[in-house]
């Protein structure tokens, strides 16, 4: 049989699929239903990880899940963000700190930093999409003077289902980037009351806005419906060239690693070649999505 | 005297230029196969047909269908899925067109040769064991009926795997059991080729809780199959699909046979006879035998 | 390396299974307690199937075995111990099987060491041997003379002959194993190439323009299709094309047990049933057809796009099993442009 | 792959204790056994108890699972008929354990390994006895071992 010369990538454990556990060494409830993990490596340093890349994580007994590193590589440790929704996550959300859980990763490619550097970016989350932005945010904040300009759109369904409220007061404070939070609307126009940011869907405050493409990236993530209509709102209206608007995917995963073919849209492995795409990448798949 | 190949075809024409029918759910043969065909007004009706290799149970497309107007090939075993699906409230039976056709009784895949001569014999030991037991092999309430009406034959008493299997003592057929069910892959087959397992979602697919390991091994397709056999009890006609798909070749129908014929004696049931029966799990008589319980 | 040729006499071929048994874990059809044709351990030589016909389970599965515990955890004292099972402890020799079995794992090789190395599978892969033996027949559903597989990913294949068998050794493992049993293989004499031509044009084995692989370009552009809907909507989204097939390779990966110990396992899974993509909001294949389109397309456009060669060895199973008989054959010609004809007359009006 | 222990050994391990799961209603079984306990009879300690609410509840598909975690019996116990709280849960209950026994009988599971009982809530005696009766015959017939062959 054919072995390539050497290992593309070398494990750090005994196979690929074996993985490393990591101590629960912080919880913080965002929402009712998703918190998000801080997580510490005892058994060895850390691996290098950049923005935009995914692990698989677990609990033994309960299985594995994908989730998107959700902090900034200068850090400490790792964060995730999780949301209740199904056998693996309910177990995730019954642990404590102190508890175990284990870890593959970090796995995917990133967010081109080199090539943001210098730009306006605008990052647009939706609810939990949020989570993958967060750590290229973060680490945007941290070196602001390689940025022109620096600007966040993020919406949810209801304001308890907004992620990092805690931070995301603290980016309303600060002078260095511009701040627009959002909320669904139940009634088209009406105001929800006590809300102190906009009540509106994404493509409407896009026109509103009008941000020029000129000399800007963005940077979005959310459900898909929401990742289609303000990437259409982008290309239609404002003149955007798909190539400028960088989106994650979300699959459903199990290996991570290229090889269990769940995460396939034609003959993209959104595990290796993804999750981080260009929207003109995103076009040029079959259309099943 | 056209053939019931022609006969059909034109039939199904008709149907479709009369405007009765948005598709017609048929077998076409091709590469020397017959299979289940979803055809609509602007195919091609040419491979239609109805052979003694028209297995498959067409009411297990229904779902895939459902809204539609639809006619399609109704053999006995079809005829008395329908009953049951009606009783289960499960069926838009004013959508349907029911064709009716003699059934000339299926010949077993597993005892065709490869230059399938036995298609042309009428030795009942060829045939499925479910059409030596058939009861009548024109279908009854058909709103068309295509072709010849044939005789039935007196059909067969008992069934023949269960019984043998059942004169095993209980440890030689708990090894029969295991070692049938080592064999088992769990892909479903037997499940997704049943006409009464229209479940939108299966236990073998719900993950909280987790009925089921994923992983194969005797005991967990063992459990499989009993819950299987129990969800259908007092359910299954005996179209023996769920066998006849099973690409290890295991007799998955012996078990609903055990619960078929159970259910027969002990409360004068047999599922399918007429859509008004209730299946046999949710009804009840206040003196069911309890002799077992203590 | 360059093929080698030699006879191997109908006794030596007995023998030879006899003295590989105590240097290999040996597999080869025979037949199962309900008389059926598997690949299992047999443990005479009498007991081994020499036949055409395939057995309903290819032979991935010892590469690929459809449980496959990747490791064992024990919670106990505060603590978590976990550990990866061993590797398996002896060489394996598939001995006559079908080359449309024994060429899959060359293909799938490749996406198992596409930059991550697959431990648990290479671990077994590489620990074995194949000595294929080539039909004498095409049967009715098979395609192999359709498909230009690597032929020459296999070790070794036996071409059955009048009193002996012609084997053409390609790869370094196949001579390993003649090597150790030297003294029971002859030198081929004549032409062996000519002869394998002869045999493979007698047997209807040879290939046969126009080959499934060119199917590709036409199937790019047939994604949206609207016959996809008619000629694939009978699929129930069973498992048992890709179950059965030597070729299909995807899985899953979920922990069984409970808190205090257990193992986190990977299993066969497949693309055609309905939980394989659902995600708790999302179902991006969310009809059947759909999911049918996507195992036909990742094997005859998506796979050869990426790794070469097409996901598919020929063999047939997925239509002489299937419970509707949909024929991956003729809609790969069909949706390809190699045909104009869809598989039963079946079509939408132009 | 080790060769599947014998069912029906007739001398097991003194040490070996059945594990009984036992599925009681709510409104007859469950007070049942309270009875039996605040009344002090003894009875083999055996079982452990799972509350429902109506016989009806339970689904074959706990009973395997128990018998799958461990179990090496399984006790169902419901109101007597006609004393269901949910007037017919019970008669529904009685059909479907037909079924379930016929289909393990039919694969060879020993039948004293899954037991229905009606038992009210008066009956503490007899649950006692139930259990005794249970418990007596699981020792006699040995471990439940299902051949767990799935393994790699």
């Amino acid at each position: 049989m054919r072995r390539p010369a050497a290992d593309a990538m070398p494990p750090d454990t005994e196979h690929i699929y074996e993985p490393r556990l990591l101590r629960v060494t912080g919880l913080a409830e965002e929402t009712p239903t998703t918190t998000t993990f801080q997580l510490a490596f005892e058994d060895g340093p850390r691996p290098d990880f950049k923005c935009g890349q995914f692990g698989e994580f677990g609990l033994y007994g309960a299985g594995e899940a994908t989730f998107c590193l959700a902090s900034p590589p200068h850090w400490e440790g790792l964060e995730i963000t999780v949301k209740e929704v199904g056998k693996v996550t309910r177990a995730l959300h019954n642990l404590n700190e102190g508890d175990q859980i284990t870890f593959r990763g970090p796995y995917g490619n990133w967010f081109p930093y080199e090539e943001l550097k210098g730009k306006k970016l605008l990052f647009i989350g939706g609810g939990i999409g949020q989570a993958p932005l967060r750590g290229l945010l973060w680490t945007c904040l941290e070196n602001r003077g390689d940025f022109e300009q620096l600007d966040l759109i993020y919406a949810a369904r209801e304001e308890c289902e907004l992620v990092y409220e805690r931070e995301l007061v603290d980016f309303e404070g600060r002078d260095d980037m511009g701040v627009t939070l959002a909320l669904d609307p139940v009634c088209p126009g009406e105001p929800i009351p006590g809300w102190r940011g906009r009540t509106s869907f994404v493509p409407p405050i896009l026109e509103e806005e009008r941000p020029s493409p000129e000399n800007r990236v963005v940077i979005t993530c959310g459900p898909p419906i929401m990742i289609k209509l303000v990437a259409k709102t982008l290309i239609e209206t404002l003149g955007y060239d798909p190539a400028q608007i960088w989106t994650t995917l979300e699959m459903r995963m199990k290996c991570g690693l290229g090889k269990c073919g769940r995460c396939n849209i034609g003959s993209t492995y959104v595990c290796k070649d993804g999750p981080v795409f260009t929207y003109e990448q995103v076009l040029a798949f079959p259309q099943e999505f | 005297m056209a053939t019931i190949r022609e006969e059909l075809q034109a039939a199904v024409r008709r149907l479709f230029e009369d405007d009765k029918i948005d598709y017609f759910l048929g077998y076409v043969d091709d590469y020397g196969h017959t299979f289940p065909a979803i055809l609509t007004k602007d195919s091609d009706l040419s491979g239609l047909t109805f052979d003694r290799k028209s297995y498959n149970n067409l009411a297990a497309f229904l779902p895939e269908l459902r809204g539609s107007r639809l006619g399609l090939i109704c053999k006995q075993c079809e005829v008395r899925t329908l009953n049951v699906l009606a009783a289960e409230e499960q069926l838009e039976r004013e959508k349907l067109v029911v064709v009716g056709v003699p059934c000339p009784a299926m010949i077993d895949p597993r005892k065709l040769s490869a230059d399938e001569a036995e298609l042309g014999s009428d030795d009942p030991a060829l045939w499925q064991e479910k059409c030596r037991r058939c009861l009548e092999r024109n279908t009854p309430t058909a709103d068309l009926f295509v072709g010849e009406k044939i005789s039935t034959p007196t059909p067969a008493e008992g069934w023949p795997l269960l019984e043998e299997v059942e004169a095993k003592p209980a440890e030689e057929r708990e090894a029969w059991w295991r070692e049938q069910m080592s064999l088992c892959i769990r892909c479903y087959a037997c499940r997704l080729a049943c006409p009464l397992c229209y479940c939108h979602q299966c236990f073998v697919e719900d993950n909280k809780p987790q009925w089921l390991d994923k992983s194969v091994g005797a005991e967990n397709n063992l459990h499989y199959h009993i819950i299987r056999a129990i969800h259908l009890a007092g359910r299954c006609i005996e179209c023996q699909e769920c066998s006849r798909v099973c690409p290890v070749g295991i007799p998955v129908d012996v078990l609903n046979n055990v619960l078929s014929r159970d259910f027969a004696s002990r409360f004068g049931y047999a599922s399918g006879e007429t859509a008004e029966t209730k299946p046999a799990l949710v009804a009840y008589e206040r003196d069911d035998p309890e002799d077992f319980i203590l | 390396m360059d093929a080698e040729y030699y006879k191997l006499s109908a006794e030596n071929a007995a023998g030879l299974f006899e003295r590989a048994r105590a240097d290999y874990d040996v597999v080869a059809k025979t037949r199962d307690a309900n008389g059926n044709l598997v690949y299992g351990r047999p443990v005479s030589f009498e007991d081994v199937a020499f036949v055409d016909e395939q057995p309903p389970m290819s032979a991935k599965a010892f590469a690929l075995p459809q449980n496959e515990t990747l490791v064992r955890y024990e919670r106990g004292g505060g603590e978590i111990r976990a550990e990866t099972p061993e590797a398996p402890a002896r060489d394996l020799l598939l001995f006559g099987v079908n080359v449309c079995d024994a060429a899959a794992f060359d293909i799938i090789d490749r996406v198992f060491q596409w930059d991550y190395l697959d431990d648990p599978y290479l671990a077994r892969r590489e620990r074995t041997t194949q000595l294929a033996l080539a039909c004498t027949a095409l049967q009715r559903d098979c395609f192999c003379n359709r498909i230009s597989y690597a032929e020459d990913g296999v070790d070794a294949v036996a071409y059955p002959r009048e009193g002996h068998y012609l084997v053409k050794i390609q790869t370094d493992n196949g001579r390993r194993l003649v090597e150790r049993y030297r003294n029971l293989f002859a030198e081929a004499d004549g032409d062996p190439e000519t002869e394998i031509t002869s045999f493979l044009e007698k047997a209807g084995t040879a290939k046969r323009e126009p080959l499934l692989e060119t199917a590709q370009s036409g199937l790019a552009g047939a994604f949206e299709h609207a016959d996809w809907e008619i000629l694939a909507s009978t699929c129930i989204g069973c498992g048992i094309c890709t179950y059965t097939c030597p070729t299909c390779h995807c899985f899953d990966i979920q922990d069984e047990g409970g808190y205090v110990g257990g193992r986190r396992l990977r299993t066969w899974d497949h693309c055609t049933g309905r939980t394989f993509t659902a995600m708790p909001a999302h179902q991006p294949r969310d009809r059947q057809y759909k999911r049918y389109r996507q195992r036909l397309l990742h094997k005859f456009w998506y796979y050869p796009e990426r790794f070469g060669p097409v996901l598919c060895t020929g063999c047939g199973r997925c239509i002489t099993h299937c419970p509707v008989k949909i024929n991956i054959k003729e809609l790969v010609e069909y949706f390809g442009g190699l045909s104009d004809a869809p598989p039963g007359g079946r079509r939408h009006a132009p | 792959m080790s060769d599947p222990p014998v069912p029906n050994e007739s001398t097991p391990a003194p040490a070996w204790e059945p594990n009984i799961v036992g599925f009681l209603c709510n409104w007859c079984s469950y007070a049942g056994a309270d009875l039996a306990g605040t009344s002090r009879i003894p009875y083999a300690c055996n079982v452990r108890i799972i509350r429902v609410p109506c016989s009806g509840r339970v689904d074959p598909l706990m009973i395997l699972r128990a018998f799958r975690e461990g179990a090496d019996g399984v006790l169902v116990s419901g109101c007597h008929p006609g004393d269901c709280h949910y007037i017919e849960g019970n008669y529904y209950a009685r059909r479907k354990f037909i079924a379930l026994k016929q289909l393990l009988d039919h694969v060879g599971v020993d039948p004293r390994r899954l037991r229905f009982s009606w038992v009210s809530a008066s009956e503490g005696r007899k649950w006692a006895e139930v259990v005794e009766t249970v418990t007596r015959e699981l020792l006699e017939i040995g471990p439940y071992r299902y051949d767990r062959d799935g393994d790699d």
